[in-house]
């Protein structure tokens, strides 16, 4: 017994003592996970995801509380990068919010301005007392210009399909 | 001056040719003037071209309506006189049936042409002169590449290009209209060919034309007789003979590097009917305003060749051609392999046409597609050495990266795999599909980028702004406590 | 706007030729006809029974496993039900009893192919699958091999005894069957025995290349099968790729062997023109599904197929190594896919562009 | 030549997974995706190979000396535990995408029965200590070839039309199944 007991501690000192030397050596410095997320989000702090900031978002996101998918500006693309960076299954997701795009209907527009400093990507254009308008390109559809809009005159919608940017469905095929 | 053996280039198919329809029967020419012509402001590669006319202007024959909008646009001219009646979105010709802006020309009748300035002889011209000329004339790809064939000059200028290929293969089935265009005006794609060869200053120039089209081969050398440097060969019949990279492998046994243009390999290669038309621009000063267009297929009356205005509503020209004799399946815009479908035979002409098809059930030949069988006849039919089957499996589940990896990044859609396969899938169909996901992944990506450089641009601002007015603050929070001081030392 | 939405949408091509799943399995059936009958001749009407329960099986379980699945029970018109059931029956014994034909059809379609999803999905051949399956399960069944009976000699049993045999009412007569040749070897190598007296006492060559040899049902007639196989290849519904490379690895290698004992080893010929090894080459490993697609890719199944075949047959404990060496190959495919994809325009063997880039740029 | 022979029936005939259906857990677990499954292979093979090393020293020079055998299963977990920690510790280092891809399978080596199969195999074969080598060589490159092959057919099955009912786990037991028949066929060839 006594024996058994001996050869058994010895045993377990001499393995922890190699393979603490063996971490030692092959030591690894890794940049925090989160971190990796939140320079993936598109950091306009838009809220669209639910939390109040794209740092609390990479953390929900971590953590597995929030969806890879969550974030309709970053679509899909940024929606496979992120599942493949925390190895999620694409197919578990639900389906993705569509990402919008806010448009100003330059009838009821006063030109106040309002939306215009509330833009977090400085997509809206114009001056006071003038009508404005949003540059598309910028716009993430944070919904923060309608928040603020006095007039009620600011919608939000999918992206239209155009030339542009139609394509060839899937097939039904097998 | 050597030249290379021809090489067979590799897979590729045979699909019955159905030229003789058309082939025979030379253009028509003198087609009724349309009432109504459209002419959408998206014709070419890039953006929009910018209207120069407004609604109410009269036009004539030839005067620029609409101006290039970006480096790989076009410029757009009046077909015939009239008035500009509207510039509003039409039906594009284009398979989404999506709307896109057009200018309406109501003709007068007159068909008047506005005054053409007279040309000294363009070989005397400097090359960049004459690029700006055809840039000017709004010529774009004619084989329905669409790509500007000034940019196309520009860039050939910019290398050094041994040999340029004047593209006559005409491979799709149907289509006879550059076998009819080196038929009749041989002598105008010789003096064409003369001028690119001048622009871009190749060594040497092959006029390729696939070995099926005996007519035009034969009128092609007679008009290139008296100029050296002009090489007329035939290259196999196959599938996709007509698209440069298999053109290129097999005139000069080399490939094109992936990723790269053909330029890189010192080639350069133009469509027959471009040359026509930058011949038409360097001779004449005439804009391209109408093509040579093959309407055929099982349901036309009286099918034929006919050079037709831009603009011109497909119902008319087919109407030129005897009209329909039933409804056809399939109407497309181009030939069967890689036309599109479109959605209303009031589509009109574009300069990318190359014809006008009503095809039969019979001719098209579609079924409900069964599984993959994995016969891999699409893999020996690919002209590009890809696994189509692979490609297409992959991107049925989205999984595009590895539909890259079997070969989509490298695709020219030209619909061999299709063709030949025994369970009829919709394999192109698939890859546009991936091509098209791709394309908006990667719109939504650098927006993405777009969108947070923005983002820390403004609230790099916002805080600036903040500390000015900070500093603004504290500055007149010390005025105000010294004025006070100061009065507080005058009180006292 | 919504009308043209109507209209089936679909890209192009808008032309197709003319083949069809259907015409491709057919033609495979027709080239098998001749071996077929010329077994039904050598084996007289119990081999019919066999061949028309095994297919009759084949499809009723196609049919039915498309209904659970609930899609269109029509689709047993492309015939691959068919032709899975005829390669099954044609290497099976000629005299099965029902239970084992039956057994055999449904096993071949419902675990070999329905189970991943119908044609095209599966990854071994349905027909090999279900006859190792067998093998395995009831080897006494699956080798008792009789001898042949033509049809009209006086041996051949008549209708009621072909059905009491199939139905196992009645045993297969005694002194009716024996071993094959490949079996017969097997037995001389393991027992110490020479191969080249067996030979030279029972076999002949041109009787086994003709067919007047017992076998499987249709695999006797190395002829017919070679005539069929080459009427596919004629009409290119198969590529000559992996016949040969099958073919020619089990001759190099029996070859090899050969020269070094004549006693323990069976010579080349005999290996080509005994079991399954023709139908094997352009039929069964041939099987657009489970092969790999790109020319490579498919020499290098080819021969692995002949190369496993044989060392099974050499030193294995199966003395016909068809199906096993064409379902190991099966079970590679993916990777030889994966690994051997063609060369692609533009690129080098390993995806990268070419590097020819010879226009100098004009400053 | 008996080495040789040893490790082609290892590798094939006897192969440890589809003929003693040992380590079906990582077969199950690691073997959607290719290189995964290749990485897996070789993070197996080294722990095998090790630890079938350092159990035959651990039994023929602590265990039998000191008549304490009874110890052998214990002892050789622990050896195993600790060849696996390390070689976790090296692919972290060497190999981060493959130590993210192989994710908690890497430590559950550990639990891979092949492992400690194959250690105690040793035993019950007595081996010699070259013997025990290339038995465990031989077992960790018939995993591993079993893990590949099967990684090719699974990636194949995940593009395929699967119904419902066999979709995921059961049709790769099944294949699984079927290949452990494929493999009988190099059964009696030694």
């Amino acid at each position: 017994m006594f024996v058994a007991t001996l050869v058994l501690t010895a045993l377990g000192l001499l393995l922890g003592w190699l393979l603490g030397l063996a971490a030692k050596v092959f030591a690894v410095e890794e940049n925090p996970i989160v971190n990796e997320v939140e320079a993936l989000l598109p950091g306009s702090q838009c809220g669209q995801c639910g939390f109040p900031g794209c740092s609390a978002a990479a953390e929900a996101m971590v953590e597995g509380t929030a969806a890879v998918n969550c974030c309709p500006p970053g679509g899909r693309a940024l929606t496979e990068t992120l599942a493949e960076l925390l190895n999620v299954d694409l197919n578990s997701l639900g389906d993705a919010p569509v990402p919008q795009l806010a448009t100003i209907d330059d009838t009821l527009c006063t030109g106040c301005t309002k939306c215009y400093k509330a833009c977090p990507t400085d997509a809206i254009v114009g001056a006071t007392r003038q009508i404005h308008a949003v540059i598309s390109k910028a716009c993430t559809g944070c919904s923060k210009c309608k928040d603020v809009c006095p007039e009620d005159c600011i919608s939000l919608n999918p992206e239209p399909v155009t030339l542009n940017n139609w394509h060839w469905t899937k097939p039904e095929a097998a | 001056m050597f030249s290379l053996p021809i090489r067979g280039s590799r897979g590729g198919v045979h699909p019955e040719t159905k030229k003789d329809l058309t082939a025979e029967r030379s253009i028509l020419t003198q087609l009724p003037l349309p009432k109504k012509i459209y002419l959408p402001l998206s014709q070419h590669a890039g953006v929009e071209s910018r209207p120069q006319v407004q609604v109410g202007d009269k036009v004539l024959k030839g005067q620029l309506v609409a101006r290039s909008g970006g480096s790989l646009s076009a410029n757009l001219h009046a077909p015939t006189s009239g008035t500009v009646v509207a510039i509003e979105p039409i039906v594009a010709p284009h398979p989404s049936g999506l709307p896109a802006v057009a200018i309406v020309i109501e003709s007068d009748g007159e068909d008047q042409w506005m005054e053409l300035p007279t040309l000294d002889d363009p070989l005397a011209l400097s090359p960049d002169e004459l690029a700006d000329r055809v840039e000017e004339a709004g010529i774009v790809g004619m084989g329905g590449a669409i790509f500007p064939a000034a940019v196309k000059l520009r860039q050939g200028r910019r290398f050094e290009i041994k040999t340029l290929i004047i593209n006559g293969s005409e491979c799709e089935p149907y289509l006879t209209c550059d076998d009819r265009l080196m038929q009749e005006r041989a002598e105008a794609i010789i003096d064409g060919t003369r001028m690119i060869r001048h622009i871009i200053e190749a060594y040497e120039v092959i006029i390729a034309i696939e070995d099926n089209k005996p007519d035009a081969t034969a009128a092609l050398r007679k008009a290139a007789a008296g100029h050296g440097m002009i090489e007329v060969r035939n290259v196999p019949t196959q599938y996709p003979m007509g698209s440069a990279k298999q053109l290129i492998q097999a005139v000069t046994g080399k490939e094109v590097p992936a990723g790269a243009r053909s330029n890189d390999i010192g080639v350069l290669v133009h469509n027959v009917g471009t040359v026509f038309a930058i011949h038409q621009a360097l001779r004449f000063g005439r804009p391209l305003i109408s093509r040579i267009v093959t309407v055929s297929g099982g349901c036309v009356k009286s099918p034929h060749n006919v050079e037709a205005l831009i603009g011109t509503p497909v119902r008319e020209i087919i109407q030129a051609c005897g009209g329909l004799n039933n409804t056809p399946a399939r109407l497309l815009m181009g030939g069967p392999m890689m036309g599109q479908i479109i959605p209303s035979i009031d589509s009109p002409v574009i300069k990318g046409t190359t014809g006008v098809l009503a095809l039969t059930k019979q001719e098209v030949n579609e079924h409900v597609p069964s599984p993959c069988i994995r016969c891999s006849r699409c893999v020996d039919a690919c002209p590009m050495g890809l696994v189509p089957l692979e490609m297409a499996k992959h991107s049925k589940v989205d999984d595009f990266d590895n539909a890259q990896e079997y070969g989509l990044r490298d695709c020219i859609l030209c619909g061999s795999c299709a063709y030949v396969c025994p369970s009829h899938i919709p394999l192109v169909q698939f890859f546009e599909y991936a091509k098209g996901e791709m394309k908006e992944r990667r719109n939504s990506e650098s927006k993405s980028e777009y969108t947070k450089r923005l983002t820390e641009q403004r609230n790099e601002r916002v805080e600036r702004e903040k500390a000015a007015k900070l500093a603004a603050k504290k500055a007149k929070k010390k005025k105000t406590s010294r004025k006070a001081e100061s009065e507080e030392s005058a009180e006292s | 706007m919504n009308a043209h939405n109507e209209v089936a949408h679909r890209a192009a091509p808008y032309a197709h030729d003319r083949s069809s799943v259907n015409r491709i399995m057919l033609q495979v059936c027709l080239a098998l006809t001749p071996a077929t009958l010329y077994g039904f001749y050598l084996f007289g009407i119990p081999a019919l029974l066999t061949f028309l329960s095994i297919c009759l099986a084949a499809i009723a379980t196609e049919a039915l496993c498309l209904w659970l699945q609930g899609q269109s029970i029509t689709r047993v018109q492309d015939a691959s039900a068919l032709l899975t059931g005829w390669l099954l029956a044609m290497s099976m014994p000629p005299w099965s009893p029902w239970w084992l034909c039956l057994g055999a059809g449904f096993f071949a379609i419902a675990i070999g192919k329905h189970i991943y999803g119908g044609i095209g999905q599966n990854v071994f051949n349905p027909a090999m699958l279900a006859r190792v399956a067998l093998l395995i399960s009831f080897p006494v069944h699956m080798t008792t091999w009789v001898h042949i009976h033509p049809l009209g000699s006086e041996s051949a049993p008549g209708l009621f005894q072909s059905l009491g045999i199939f139905l196992q009412l009645q045993p297969i007569p005694d002194g009716y069957t024996g071993a094959t040749l490949l079996g017969a070897a097997k037995a001389a190598a393991n027992g110490g025995g020479s191969i080249a007296e067996l030979v030279a006492t029972d076999y002949s060559l041109a009787q086994a290349f003709v067919g007047q040899t017992m076998g499987s049902l249709g695999e006797t007639s190395e002829l017919l099968v070679l005539a069929g196989g080459l009427w596919l290849l004629k009409n290119r519904v198969i590529s000559w790729h992996i016949p040969v490379a099958m073919l020619v690895s089990t001759l190099l290698l029996a070859g090899l062997f050969y020269m070094v004992s004549h006693e323990q080893y069976l010579s080349p010929w005999y290996h080509l023109t005994s079991g399954g090894v023709m139908l094997g080459a352009f039929f069964i490993a041939t099987d657009y599904v489970t092969s790999p697609s790109s020319a490579t890719g498919k020499l290098i199944f080819g021969a692995g197929c002949g190369a496993v075949m044989y060392v099974i047959r050499a030193w294995g404990g199966f003395p016909e190594a068809v199906g096993f060496a064409v379902l190991f190959m099966n079970a590679l495919t993916p990777l030889i896919d994966r690994i051997l994809k063609p060369r692609a325009y533009g690129r080098d063997h390993r995806g990268n562009p070419i590097k020819n880039v010879s226009a100098r740029k004009v400053s | 030549m008996d080495y040789l022979l040893l490790f082609i029936s290892t590798v094939l005939v006897n192969n440890i997974v589809l003929v003693k259906f040992l380590g079906l857990c990582p077969l199950m677990g690691v073997s959607n995706n290719l290189s995964a499954a290749f990485g897996m292979g070789l993070a197996t093979t080294f722990v095998l190979t090790l630890s079938a090393l350092a159990s035959w020293i651990i039994e023929h020079l602590l265990l039998v000396p000191l008549n304490i055998e009874f110890l052998r299963i214990l002892s050789f977990i622990l050896i195993i535990a600790a060849v696996v920690q390390f070689t976790e510790a090296v692919v972290r280092k060497t190999s981060p995408l493959l130590h993210k891809n192989l994710g908690v399978f890497l430590p559950l080596i550990t639990t891979n029965c092949a492992v400690l199969g194959v250690a105690l195999l040793n035993v019950r074969e007595e081996y010699s200590l070259v013997q025990s080598l290339v038995f465990g060589m031989g077992s960790a490159l018939g995993f591993s070839i079993v893990m590949v092959i099967f990684a090719g057919l699974r990636e194949r099955i995940a593009l395929a039309n699967v119904p419902e009912t066999f979709a995921g786990t059961p049709v790769s037991l099944i294949t699984a199944g079927l290949l452990s028949l494929v493999f009988m066929g190099f059964s009696g060839m030694i």
